[in-house]
């Protein structure tokens, strides 16, 4: 059973379709509008399966559909799908996680009063991330990349009456589109150089081998060769998607969304779509790196952002007390483990640990959720705490997750594909200052996750919601348990004793792994770092669990100082107010001024004018003009009365002048003219 | 031949100046149709028979009766208005225009040299031939006269009708 | 004296009785009896020429008084009809006091 | 053969007194005893016709109406004599109108109260000059006769006029104006349905006319015009026309008893009444001689091999046929309002005339068919004036309801 290329419109199709219905059916067909977004997403998971099956019999090839969209001048300007083994997997990953967690919303916001709204809202997300994952066109997929952009705003501010929420919505959006601008920058110029933004054409599409050569080939200011521009101004968009180091801002605040939101967008699959971009335009950010004499590689730039994202996710979630927050951190310096792994050069092992991540976070997600859906909608872990007792099943997948996430070694896919990326950046030959950080990130990783399983799960409940949380229904509690089941279960697709994965991302056919001995020094590395962490972890919290929500953090008693900027999400949000927030408001109060002095002042003097050349014209008219005219007039109508007298108006007068005319007339002839 | 003449001129100028002099406007009326009659029975004289019965229909047949009704509509009938001062000197001045031209006319008359052919009878003209002419070369002159008659006879049924706006139109 | 001279004799005539009507007599009717009577003292002498005249064609003179003939009778329609709308204005038909044109 | 004989006299028998007389007079005065012969005998023939005519009238009316017309009057003095059963009806009459007494009103116009009915009758019989009686029998042959017919009937309107303004009364002058107007406007559709006999015929003289009707097919069917769809169609539209242009039956409005006494007639009595009478028969007759030898073929016998009876005889048979048909209408036909009268005539006659004259063009422009086309000119003829009959017929009588009197609120 194969999918013709022509067909993956289908996959987005099918929730765009829910989107509608559910926007178009009236506010009480709850039931309809979730059961059609179920239903569609399902269906788009079928489609993606029979997708997945075509791309793997031949892995290596690009089945792609390009069709015209509209005539633009001279040329027709054409769009296009995509089907890849990255595409495939990518889908089959968007539409489970998504089913799985549409059925986990539909006990989380029973209560809600516009359910239907919300599912229209995850229909059209889940659209639009389909879209971005087939498109064969970056214009496409910058389109589609917007409307996630937008779904995201939706969904962060779906409880709009809450001021925060809404303004946590407006910022992820307004910190996405300064991203996106970079996107489009790059977007144009590609479209530029190459007259095309189609990514397989037939040997003519933007990442073909022409188009690269001649990208690599022109040089801009500075000496920058345009491949390396372009793929800077693209790798900005991922930074504003994925939350990367600048334009991470945005990510913790978006929490204020409901939970499966937070799970759905926030940790599976649109702040991957950063990653998933920079994978799919890999070829062009690596056209760089054969030259030599060029001041900065694409790559390198994109390696040391993702350390450095990786490293400050991880210290800010130390201090976190919020379970959500926490989470979210933790998902910020993943990200960064993923764009390190692009950095250094393994695009596979990005996308490996991207799929991991996915579920693993979804997951941790959906526990949180489950949580604070039990504790009604308690969220300070330090009130919460003793649930394990409680909520059997969440407490145990929850345990699954975090030890997917840690990477406690060979049962847990989060180890494999971390130990991918570490090799990786061990492998590195520019500098090692990532690897480092990389590793430190591992340690801090393990250590903040024991802290929240700690907080939340053992210990005695200190507040009264902590104290009657109780098991949520199994709607809710199924889809954690086949999450948990995946995150265990995919470690094993890419072993590097059975690298699976990689070689049909790569597009190799036959499977040839290595024993494991080759890295086992990387291995062991790792475990000892995991334990460390764990260690500690358990030693700060574990063993004496806290014991009121108000006692004082056991690291915060060592160390007040670092604790209080750790916890204060390094000031960034400051940071940001003080420099770009003062130059808006200033730049504003410029034009303002502008506005009312400048241009009012100039108006106001053309209007004066325009009355005095009014008053000037109606004097010279009314002396000189009219005066004139009328005299003249005057004159006419003299003669005219002396000539109207003749006229009597008695006919006879008239006709005997006529009769005597006539007698003077022939006299005239018969006398003096005619002989 | 000349005797039938001078009896005709002498019907048709003294009914003329009768009529001119009356001060009843109906028989002023009434003298005048006779003075048309004699211009017809001219015609006979002159041998042209379609002419005089033509000025027959149309002059004794149909301006007469617009003249009467004329008359009539205008109540001219009854009250002949009585003579005063101004109409005398207007016919005093109206008599010397009128002789002056009177004089000119004549003069030129009898001075005219005119090569007489008194022997020369009525060219024979048959009506067919007339019938012939008129709807040959004079084609368009009598399409032309026979839409003057119509505009004309529609111009003066609006001009003399008596349309009160306030007086319904009577509806049979 | 020819007859033809006698005819145009009688015709300028009938001419000028026509016109001393048209300028003595202060009733329009009158005035339009006047100019009646011209037209038929032109028609007699279209047809006196016609009948001594030299030209030997028989026709035109013969349509020319039929189409004076009827250009008379739609003018007398018309003139008439003045009169009464003349009457209907100011109910009398003197020409004198119709002279609200004068200038 | 010996039939013959006697038409051929019989049929020049008049001309041929007429010039026997004419022999004894003296040369200078030859001229004026001819004309004078003619006028005489005119006069002989139509004045009896005319004293019969009422009696006949009366007579035939008196039929319709299921009742005894005048049958007392018979030989005066004569007590026993021979019962002449009304036949003298006539006489009477005329000595009564000449012993009535003639009586003028005071305010009346003396001159033209005298002078209308004299111009009356003198433009009435004016008519007859030109009509063809016989073969040879053709008073004046005129080359414009139709003209001279319809320019000496349209005189007739002045007196009228005279004799409606010489009165000096309301009744006689509103009558007078209404006669007018119903008089003149029937002498558009009277002298429109006679066009088309001009355009076929060819010529305006009657003679002519008459000859172009001498034609029989089959020795038996006469080519008279009233058996064309033109020509009966005209013929009806001529009847009518003449009815109304001699005040006779449906339109005899102006002698409507009832609304107008007498009309324009009111003030006259005694022998001016009587030449009136006179002259509305003499127009009546001159009319329907006109009539017969336009479309009933004038003096041509209705089969060719009956042709050895008189001309003439023919012509007295068809006016005097003409003349029963008129009094038949008579004592039928309802009178017709003022404004009925007119609107028949201005939406109904004008139009319908018109359209038979394209009718005849057609016709004479269709000459040349023969064989199966001779039934699609019928046909086509046919339909030509059927149809705007039945359309105007049907928008004249549209939409009228009967007529509402607005009675003097009590």
């Amino acid at each position: 059973m194969t999918l013709s290329a022509q067909y993956l419109w289908l996959i987005p199709a099918l929730p765009l379709a829910a989107a509608a219905v559910g926007a178009l059916v009236p506010r009480t067909g709850r039931a309809l509008a979730a059961g059609a977004a179920i239903a569609a997403l399902v269906a788009s998971f079928l489609v993606s399966c029979v997708a997945l099956v075509t791309a793997l019999a031949d892995p290596a090839a690009k089945l792609v559909y390009n069709f015209a969209w509209f005539d633009l001048g001279a040329g027709v300007f054409r769009l296009g799908w995509l089907l890849d083994p990255l595409t495939a997997f990518m889908c089959v990953m968007v539409t489970f996680v998504g089913t799985l967690i549409f059925i986990f919303s539909l006990g989380y916001m029973k209560a809600d009063a516009n359910f239907k709204q919300f599912f229209c809202f995850l229909s059209l997300f889940a659209a639009a991330m389909l879209g971005l994952i087939v498109a064969n066109s970056l214009l496409l997929l910058f389109i589609s990349w917007e409307l996630v952009g937008l779904a995201s705003y939706l969904l962060i501010g779906f409880w709009f009456h809450k001021p925060s929420a809404a303004a946590a919505a407006k910022k992820a959006f307004i910190t996405t589109r300064i991203g996106d601008l970079g996107l489009l920058l790059g977007l144009l110029w590609l479209y530029d150089s190459t007259g095309s933004l189609l990514f397989f054409d037939g040997g003519a599409g933007v990442l073909e081998a022409a188009a690269l050569g001649s990208l690599a080939a022109q040089v801009t200011v500075g000496g920058l060769v345009v491949s390396t521009a372009i793929g800077l101004l693209i790798f900005c968009g991922a930074i504003g998607k994925s939350g990367q180091f600048p334009l991470h801002v945005w990510l913790p605040d978006a929490m204020e969304g409901p939970t499966p939101v937070s799970a759905l967008i926030h940790a599976a699959t649109m702040v991957a779509a950063g990653v998933f971009l920079i994978a799919r335009v890999y070829p062009l950010m690596q056209a760089d790196a054969l030259l030599a004499a060029v001041p900065v590689h694409a790559l390198t730039v994109v390696a040391f952002i993702g350390a450095i994202t990786a490293l400050m996710g991880a210290c800010i979630a130390v201090a976190q007390n919020d379970i959500k927050r926490v989470l979210a951190f933790s998902t910020v310096s993943q990200l960064g483990y993923m764009m390190l792994a692009l950095g250094v050069g393994s695009w596979v092992a990005a996308i490996f640990h991207l799929l991991t991540h996915a579920f693993f976070k979804a997951l941790l997600f959906l526990g949180a959720g489950s949580v604070i859906h039990a504790a009604h909608h308690e969220q300070d872990i330090r009130s919460l705490g003793g649930l394990s007792a409680k909520m059997k099943v969440t407490f145990v997948t929850f345990a699954l997750g975090t030890c997917a996430l840690v990477g406690v070694p060979l049962f847990f896919s989060g180890f494999w594909s971390k130990e991918a990326i570490l090799h990786a950046a061990h492998g590195w030959d520019v500098s090692h200052l990532p690897f480092y950080a990389a590793v430190l990130g591992v340690v801090l990783t393990a250590f903040y996750n024991t802290r929240l399983m700690a907080e939340t799960f053992f210990g005695k409940p200190r507040s009264p919601a902590a104290e009657h949380a109780h098991e949520n229904s199994p709607v809710m509690t199924l889809p954690l348990v086949v999450l948990a089941v995946c995150a265990v279960v995919l470690g094993f697709l890419n072993t590097p004793v059975w690298p699976w994965l990689d070689t049909m991302l790569l597009g190799k056919t036959e499977v040839h792994g290595h024993s494991l001995m080759e890295g086992a020094g990387l291995m062991g590395l790792s475990v000892v770092l995991v334990a460390l962490g764990l260690g500690a972890g358990w030693a700060l919290y574990g063993r004496r669990t806290r014991v009121s929500a108000t006692a004082p953090d056991p690291l915060a008693v060592k160390a007040p100082r670092l604790m209080a900027f750790l916890a204060a999400k390094l000031k960034f949000d400051e940071l940001y107010d003080a420099t770009v927030g003062r130059l808006n408001s200033a730049s504003a109060a410029f034009a303002d001024f502008l506005e009312f002095w400048v241009w009012g002042g100039l108006v106001t003097l053309l209007a004066r004018l325009g009355e005095f050349t009014g008053l000037v014209n109606r004097e010279t008219d009314e002396r000189t003009l009219n005066g004139g005219f009328d005299n003249v007039s005057e004159q006419v109508r003299g003669p005219g009365r002396v000539y109207s007298r003749a006229q009597t108006g008695d006919v006879h007068g008239y006709l005997r002048f006529l009769a005597l005319g006539f007698v003077v007339l022939v006299l005239l002839v018969v006398m003096g003219g005619a002989k | 031949m000349t005797f039938a003449l001078i009896i005709i001129s002498a019907l048709i100028l003294g009914c003329a100046a009768v009529a001119m002099a009356l001060r009843n406007l109906i028989h002023s009326a009434l003298l005048l149709i006779g003075s048309w009659a004699g211009v017809a029975a001219f015609y006979l004289w002159a041998g042209a028979e379609f002419v005089a019965f033509a000025q027959i229909l149309i002059y004794i047949g149909a301006i007469s009766m617009v003249v009467l009704f004329a008359v009539l509509l205008t109540r001219q009938g009854d009250a002949p208005e009585p003579v005063e001062f101004p109409s005398l000197s207007r016919f005093v001045t109206g008599l010397i225009a009128g002789g002056g031209v009177a004089g000119v006319l004549i003069g030129a008359i009898l001075g005219m040299p005119f090569d007489v052919r008194t022997a020369q009878s009525a060219p024979a003209l048959s009506v067919k031939e007339l019938g012939a002419q008129l709807m040959g070369p004079h084609a368009v002159s009598l399409l032309v006269i026979g839409l003057l008659l119509t505009v004309a006879l529609l111009g003066a049924v609006l001009l003399a009708s008596d349309r009160r706006p306030d007086q319904p139109e009577d509806t049979p | 004296m020819s007859p033809l001279q006698i005819c145009l004799l009688l015709s300028s005539l009938l001419f000028c009785i026509g016109l001393v009507g048209v300028l003595s007599r202060g009733s329009a009717i009158l005035v339009l009896l006047g100019v009646e009577l011209m037209l038929n003292a032109a028609n007699i002498n279209f047809i006196a020429f016609w009948r001594y005249g030299p030209n030997p064609d028989a026709g035109t003179g013969i349509v020319f008084v039929l189409f004076s003939i009827a250009a008379a009778a739609a003018e007398a329609a018309v003139g008439f009809a003045l009169v009464i709308a003349v009457y209907r204005h100011q109910r009398n038909i003197r020409l004198q006091e119709a002279n609200r044109l004068k200038g | 053969m010996i039939i013959a004989a006697i038409d051929s006299y019989l049929e020049v028998a008049p001309l041929a007194w007429r010039d026997a007389v004419v022999q004894w007079c003296p040369e200078p005065t030859q001229w004026l005893v001819h004309h004078l012969i003619t006028i005489v005998a005119i006069l002989a023939v139509f004045g009896t016709l005319f004293a019969f005519t009422p009696l006949a009238e009366r007579k035939l009316l008196g039929r319709l109406q299921n009742r005894l017309g005048p049958n007392r009057s018979g030989l005066p003095w004569w007590q026993n004599g021979p019962k002449l059963w009304g036949l003298t009806q006539p006489f009477a009459d005329a000595v009564k109108a000449l012993t009535k007494e003639d009586i003028v009103p005071a305010a009346a116009d003396k001159l033209l109260h005298f002078l209308a009915p004299v111009l009356i009758v003198a433009f009435s019989l004016l008519t007859f000059a030109v009509l063809p009686f016989g073969r040879h029998l053709v008073p004046v042959g005129l080359d414009a006769a139709l003209l001279y017919f319809f320019a000496a009937g349209s005189a007739t309107e002045l007196a009228i006029f005279m004799a409606g303004w010489a009165s000096r009364n309301k009744y006689s002058l509103l009558a007078a104006m209404r006669a007018l107007a119903q008089v003149i406007s029937y002498e558009l559709p009277l002298i429109l349905s006679v066009v088309p006999i001009v355009l076929i015929a060819g010529t305006l003289s009657l003679q002519d006319i008459v000859l172009a009707q001498g034609f029989w097919t089959f020795g038996f069917l006469p080519h008279w015009f009233v058996f064309t769809p033109w020509g009966f169609a005209g013929f009806l539209l001529f009847l009518v026309s003449a009815l109304a242009e001699s005040n006779r039956s449906p339109f005899d409005l102006p002698e409507a008893e009832s609304e107008l006494i007498a009309g324009h007639l009111t003030e006259y009595s005694g022998f001016k009444y009587a030449l009136f009478f006179m002259a509305e028969y003499f127009g009546l007759t001159a009319l329907s001689g006109l009539g017969v030898t336009l479309f009933l073929g004038g003096w041509q016998a209705p089969c060719a091999f009956l042709q050895f009876i008189p001309s003439w005889l023919w012509f007295m048979g068809k006016v005097i046929g003409m003349l029963l048909l008129f009094i038949w209408i008579r004592g039928t036909l309802l009178r017709l309002r003022i404004d009925q009268l007119t609107r028949l005539a201005w939406q109904f006659m004008v139009p319908l005339t018109l359209i038979n004259l394209g009718n005849a063009a057609f016709w004479s422009l269709t000459a040349g068919w023969t064989g199966p086309l001779q039934l699609v000119r019928w046909g086509v003829s046919l339909a030509i004036i059927v149809i705007p009959f039945v359309l105007l017929g049907r928008r004249l009588s549209a939409g009228r309801h009967p007529r509402t009197y607005r009675y003097a609120a009590s």
